[in-house]
């Protein structure tokens, strides 16, 4: 398993384990809630909510 | 003007009296649309289009269709015909327009694009409107709310499928004062799969979509504005897909300011939908089937409508089900381009529906 | 004779010709010939009987049908009409044939009763039989095997629905001398749920019933008896249910002594049906709908029959596709009386079908 | 104290500890339970009752069980054992009870005889109670809000599986006062088949089943009691069945007075269940399975809850999802066994269920 | 050799003593593999390889696996383990099989990469093969048919999931001499929508693939190599799609020569099976489950087979059913790997199924 | 309607009409049969059945 570094869910502040080598702009989802997050920048790494796929069913 | 389909579906029907194309013929709601003007005593099939499946037959595509002899031309190549039947996803027709309106006098969109009355609208709940100056002549599909506007009218915009759900269960609320305006509604929708389209992704493979109820629109967005602007006011909206492939319900949760009796609903719904050829009320009663539900009208323009009151909760459950392939898209398109050109509203919607059914 | 039905529904049509009463009308079949025949152009619909929903409305029980103003009377209060349609379990049309004779010039029958040609048959297939002495008279509905036989006739038994989905699909092979009747034939056959009838059982409900692949005729006993009395050959019969309710499909697995091309069989299979018009050869080709399946016809009068060479094996796989409401049963039993009276073959019998459909 | 099941399936576990029988065993929450013990390792399985099947094997109505060396017996010949598990129909535990208590000192009940607190909510939503006396001892099996209660329990009533989706998906928002209990809440249910036991009526039918949005209980009655009695709060209750056969789906549209934020919902369901077993929040993310869904937790005894915030409706729509066999019912039963015992309180219960997985 | 895995999921159990890896963790058959595995007394999982989800965790795929703390990883970066599973596409196997060996002394292949013994064969009924010289090396990993060459294999191939329907339905007959080799078999097959695996194309879409029985492989190919490799005899194969997601059933239509009693056949099916510890013979009897069926195994490694004979045309129609995602491929691995290393066959594939269950 | 020829389907020798400007090498479905056709030259028009799409169902 590549190495992972601990930093904090945006949206839940809980410790959570990502990859090392993640980029900036990368997305990512939070092992603690599933949710896709935004590595906003890498040095140190800080996440936000991705936003939302914009999923349109057809309607 | 076109001579009849050779082909005698129609029998004894005189020729056919409008000619009409379809744009985006190889999609679901375009299949439909081909369906029924093929069947169609006034309309004769003059082009389908498909980019992705030029040249081949409808029955390639629409298997209830091999005996059409047609088969699909580019979207480009558009012919001169009496009426177009655009249905595309949301943004095309915006831009297409023109040569829509070149090639035909009578324009019916399946489309979101001129459904809302303002680019504001637009410019809030998608991503803006390439032709706004059109907005204003457009009229919206849903002759259960705008009948009147529809005789002559050359621009229609077809309802979206869950938007009609909710407007047609509500509305009689609003007509009969049971409701205002202000007060807070919940609509909570469940879908079948055909509302995607053809071209799904992951979400609506079989093993992945079947046996579900699966949230997929939380948070309404779109589907609020397009009640809104039609009902005057705003709604709690969620949508869940659920495993049946046609089909829109709506269980919307209101709860009047004053105390109302059944009496009251039967009353109110009455008076909205008494004289309209495709609404039903049921509301109680016994059997299988007591409450509107999509199986019920499954493959027809009908609408089902109905209601149960909680006295407890002085809450009013407010159900409505149609089938989203038909009421909520090429049928009501149809039922408007009838009122538009002035022909018999039903014609070539007759069809009732099956029993028993799966998940049609 | 009898005037014209009130609501409209053939609209521009000539006054119905022919009264008709379905006995049975509760059940599916029965459901589905008032259906048709609510909407045929030339009947009129004088009763539907049901013991255990008598005096309720159609609508009660067929909710696709809420808009018909009639009530189910009691099987025993039979007016007199043009065409009787009995849709009731096997039995009952033997033992009431007499009656249902005085009150109708043509008997149409869906159920086993009438459809083997002897005695003998029913004593090795079934119970025996109250009234032998009528086999001789009746004629079976098939059109596509017995058209020449159908004018005029006052006794029709319309077929089985598994063993029209095997004639339907093993015929040309006969009639092109491809097989000669000596052969080994296995007859695969996957049905949808609704072939149960109304009346279910434990194995028939939903949580039971939902998602199987369920052999439900490992070896076929009565099906084999109605395939043999009209091909003449015998068959090995197997049928599955499969999770739909409409719907039947025959795989006949075939291995003709003489090799064949595939020309040869889509001679076989044009000289069959190119004339008829209800019947589509589908055998390849491309998209998703290539051979046979019951989707594509659901709803309709339509029979599909395809093939496919298997030269390894020396073997030949036959598809066909019904369903079985239709033209399984009562939509034949209707082609069968629109020939028995003279009238369009297709009358009534137009619906083509929907595209997406789930399970219909 | 019973010896180990000779088969083997517990392989490596010490002899099971204590004896089990289930009372009402050829049904389907009985058939879970059979299935939960047999696998348990601190269970030994005495008896299963059924009237109708009697001296049948499990196998016999139960396929899964086919290796189970058991047959059924009369629920009147009742041996002694540890813990006894009702799963009879409403009505039939508070008849029975005396002989269950002799039977067992520790009696697990699934029916909704024991769930309420006082005679006067018997009155009120139910036909009166026989034993009014014991609704002070039993104690509700969701560990999820009555944990501390169960250990030493010897009544305990498993909840409703309706009830058991919206509290779960409910609590969390009052625990931290985001709701304060008189807002209005409405929650909207989506249930399968199974959820009408074993023995359906002509609506649970394939045919008339399957495809389906229908609303069965329009207005709460029942469910709404069990929910009020354990969060403290009415709410509008509405159910629909739809096409699966397994799982109950809550989607609870909530309006609490001052505005939250995402973090809030993230926080408030996670100081309520980050150190429960069962419990998983899922709520936004990417991929197909976003929200709580029946399909992720089939066969499972976990429940998934999640939620999603509308600002422009200040609303919070709250979604949860279970599988009413387990965590709605059996699975429940024996988690609260598990934990009134002092064993380890996911013993039996580990399966986590299938991908993909369709209708389950 | 790695630790345990700290979730506590096999609680009791001594540390694993095995490492695996799966490659094409996030396909249809991988997730299966990693649900087994992660549950498996015996095995710690080290890599699920993806190529379109790497970095994504597993639960982003599977929701049922969101508890495991695992993200896959791209399938180039193999770290050493003991056991590695295959489960990509036909064809790559074939080509990394060296860095699959190298990564690992067993490999498991789910693909049909290497379960025909020659060259030959791929000639024919594949487009060739990239390393016949392994082609002698690998095992079949039916237990049922090879269960004396399966310790210490080190190069193990899954079988087709038809093909092992067929094998274990025909080859007790075989065993008994029932059967020469020489006679005629057909073989029609039904199957679910996850045989197509998880990246499905216009037809596996829900509108289009719900509700069918629908002819996919109309004659055999490559189905019926691995069924005459394994049984010696060739077959005349059909396929069809139909409305479930797991399951594959076959039904083998069969005439044998001399003779036989159903007693006759429940010796050779007890000979065959009954020291089987997943197989079951089900051949009449009562109830709703009678006769084998995919909805009575499925989510399990259990296969079920049964017969009836059908005097009047000298035929046996054989039935069985099993999982595709187990019996048919992940639950066979698992079996096969078991019995390689010695470990007890039945490790981590205990699970014996649901009941009712819908279509899962 | 694009411009229309009549010419043989090679699987049942009937009769039958596709567009006139097909290319060698096209795909044609047939009307009468729904198969796809291969156009293997144009002047004349003469088609043959066209090779079945393998489509492995994954097995
Ligand atoms: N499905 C419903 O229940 C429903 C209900 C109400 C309203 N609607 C609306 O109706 C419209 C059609 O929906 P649908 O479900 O039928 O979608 P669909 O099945 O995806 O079909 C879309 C059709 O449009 C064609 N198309 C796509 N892009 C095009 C372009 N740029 N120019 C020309 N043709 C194009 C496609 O064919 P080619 O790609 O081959 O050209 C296809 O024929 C949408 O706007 C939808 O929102 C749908
Ligand atoms: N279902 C199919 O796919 C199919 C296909 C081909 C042929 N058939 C044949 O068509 C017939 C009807 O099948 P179905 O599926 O429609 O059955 P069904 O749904 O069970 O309906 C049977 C009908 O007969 C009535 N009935 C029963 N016993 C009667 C009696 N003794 N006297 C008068 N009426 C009686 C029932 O109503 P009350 O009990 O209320 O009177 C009901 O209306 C059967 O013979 C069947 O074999 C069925
Ligand atoms: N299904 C669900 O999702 C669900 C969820 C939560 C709670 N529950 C509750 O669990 C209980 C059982 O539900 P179910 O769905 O399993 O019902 P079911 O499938 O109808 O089974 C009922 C069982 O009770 C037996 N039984 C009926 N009357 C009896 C009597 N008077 N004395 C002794 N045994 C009797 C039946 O067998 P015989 O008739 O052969 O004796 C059968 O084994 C009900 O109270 C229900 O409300 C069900
Ligand atoms: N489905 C069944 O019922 C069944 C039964 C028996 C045998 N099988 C066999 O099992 C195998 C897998 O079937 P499935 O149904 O699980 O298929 P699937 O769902 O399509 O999964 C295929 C997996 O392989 C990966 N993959 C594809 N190409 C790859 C490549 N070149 N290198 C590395 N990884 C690759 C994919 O992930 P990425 O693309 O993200 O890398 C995916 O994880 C097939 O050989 C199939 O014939 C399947
Ligand atoms: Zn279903
Ligand atoms: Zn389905």
């Amino acid at each position: 398993m590549a190495d992972m570094i601990t930093t904090e869910d945006p949206l839940t502040g809980e410790e959570i384990e990502i990859p090392a080598d993640v980029e900036a702009g990368e997305i990512v989802d939070s092992p603690a809630t599933g949710a896709e997050l935004e590595v906003i920048s890498v040095d140190p790494v800080t996440l936000e909510e991705a936003p939302e796929l914009e999923e349109d069913w057809g309607e | 003007m076109s001579g009849p389909d050779g082909d005698g579906d129609a029998p004894g029907a005189a020729d056919p009296t409008y000619t009409a194309s379809v744009v985006g013929g190889s999609g679901f709601t375009g299949g439909e649309l081909l369906r029924i003007l093929h069947h169609h005593p006034e309309f004769s099939l003059a082009q389908a289009t498909s980019r992705s499946k030029k040249r081949k037959t409808i029955g390639h595509v629409h298997p209830n269709l091999r005996e059409m002899d047609l088969r699909f031309t580019p979207p480009a190549d558009l012919e001169s015909v009496d009426v177009l039947f655009a249905a595309t996803p949301h943004g095309v027709s915006m831009e297409r327009i023109d040569a829509f309106q070149e090639a035909a006098d009578t324009v019916v969109d399946l489309s979101a694009d001129f459904r809302l009355g303002t680019e504001a609208e637009y410019d809030e709940w998608y991503d803006g409107h390439a032709r706004p100056d059109l907005l204003d002549e457009s009229e919206y599909a849903l002759p259960e709310i705008n009948r009147g506007n529809l005789p002559g009218a050359d621009l229609i915009a077809s309802g979206g499928c869950n938007a009609t759900a909710a407007i047609l269960g509500l509305k009689p609320l609003f007509d009969a004062e049971i409701l205002a305006g202000d007060e807070r509604i919940v609509v909570d929708v469940k879908v079948g799969s055909s509302e995607g389209g053809a071209g799904g992704g992951d979400a609506s493979s079989h093993p992945e979509r079947s046996g579900i109820v699966r949230p997929y629109a939380p948070t309404g967005h779109r589907h609020e504005a397009e009640i809104e602007a039609f009902l005057g006011t705003s709604v709690s909206f969620t949508a869940h897909a659920v495993d049946m492939t046609r089909g829109a319900s709506a269980t919307c949760h209101v709860y009047p300011e004053a105390p109302v009796s059944k009496g009251d609903l039967w009353g109110a719904y009455r008076d909205a939908y008494a004289e309209e050829p495709f609404m039903r009320t049921v509301a109680g009663g016994g059997g299988v089937y007591r409450y509107p539900e999509p199986k019920a009208v499954a493959g027809t323009n009908y609408g089902e409508v109905g209601f149960e009151l909680d006295p407890g909760n002085r809450r009013i459950v407010v159900f409505s089900a149609i089938d989203n392939m038909m009421k909520g898209s090429a049928g009501q398109a149809v039922h408007a381009a009838n009122l538009a050109l002035g022909l018999d509203e039903t014609a070539g919607l007759e069809f009732t529906g099956l029993h028993p059914v799966g998940a049609p």
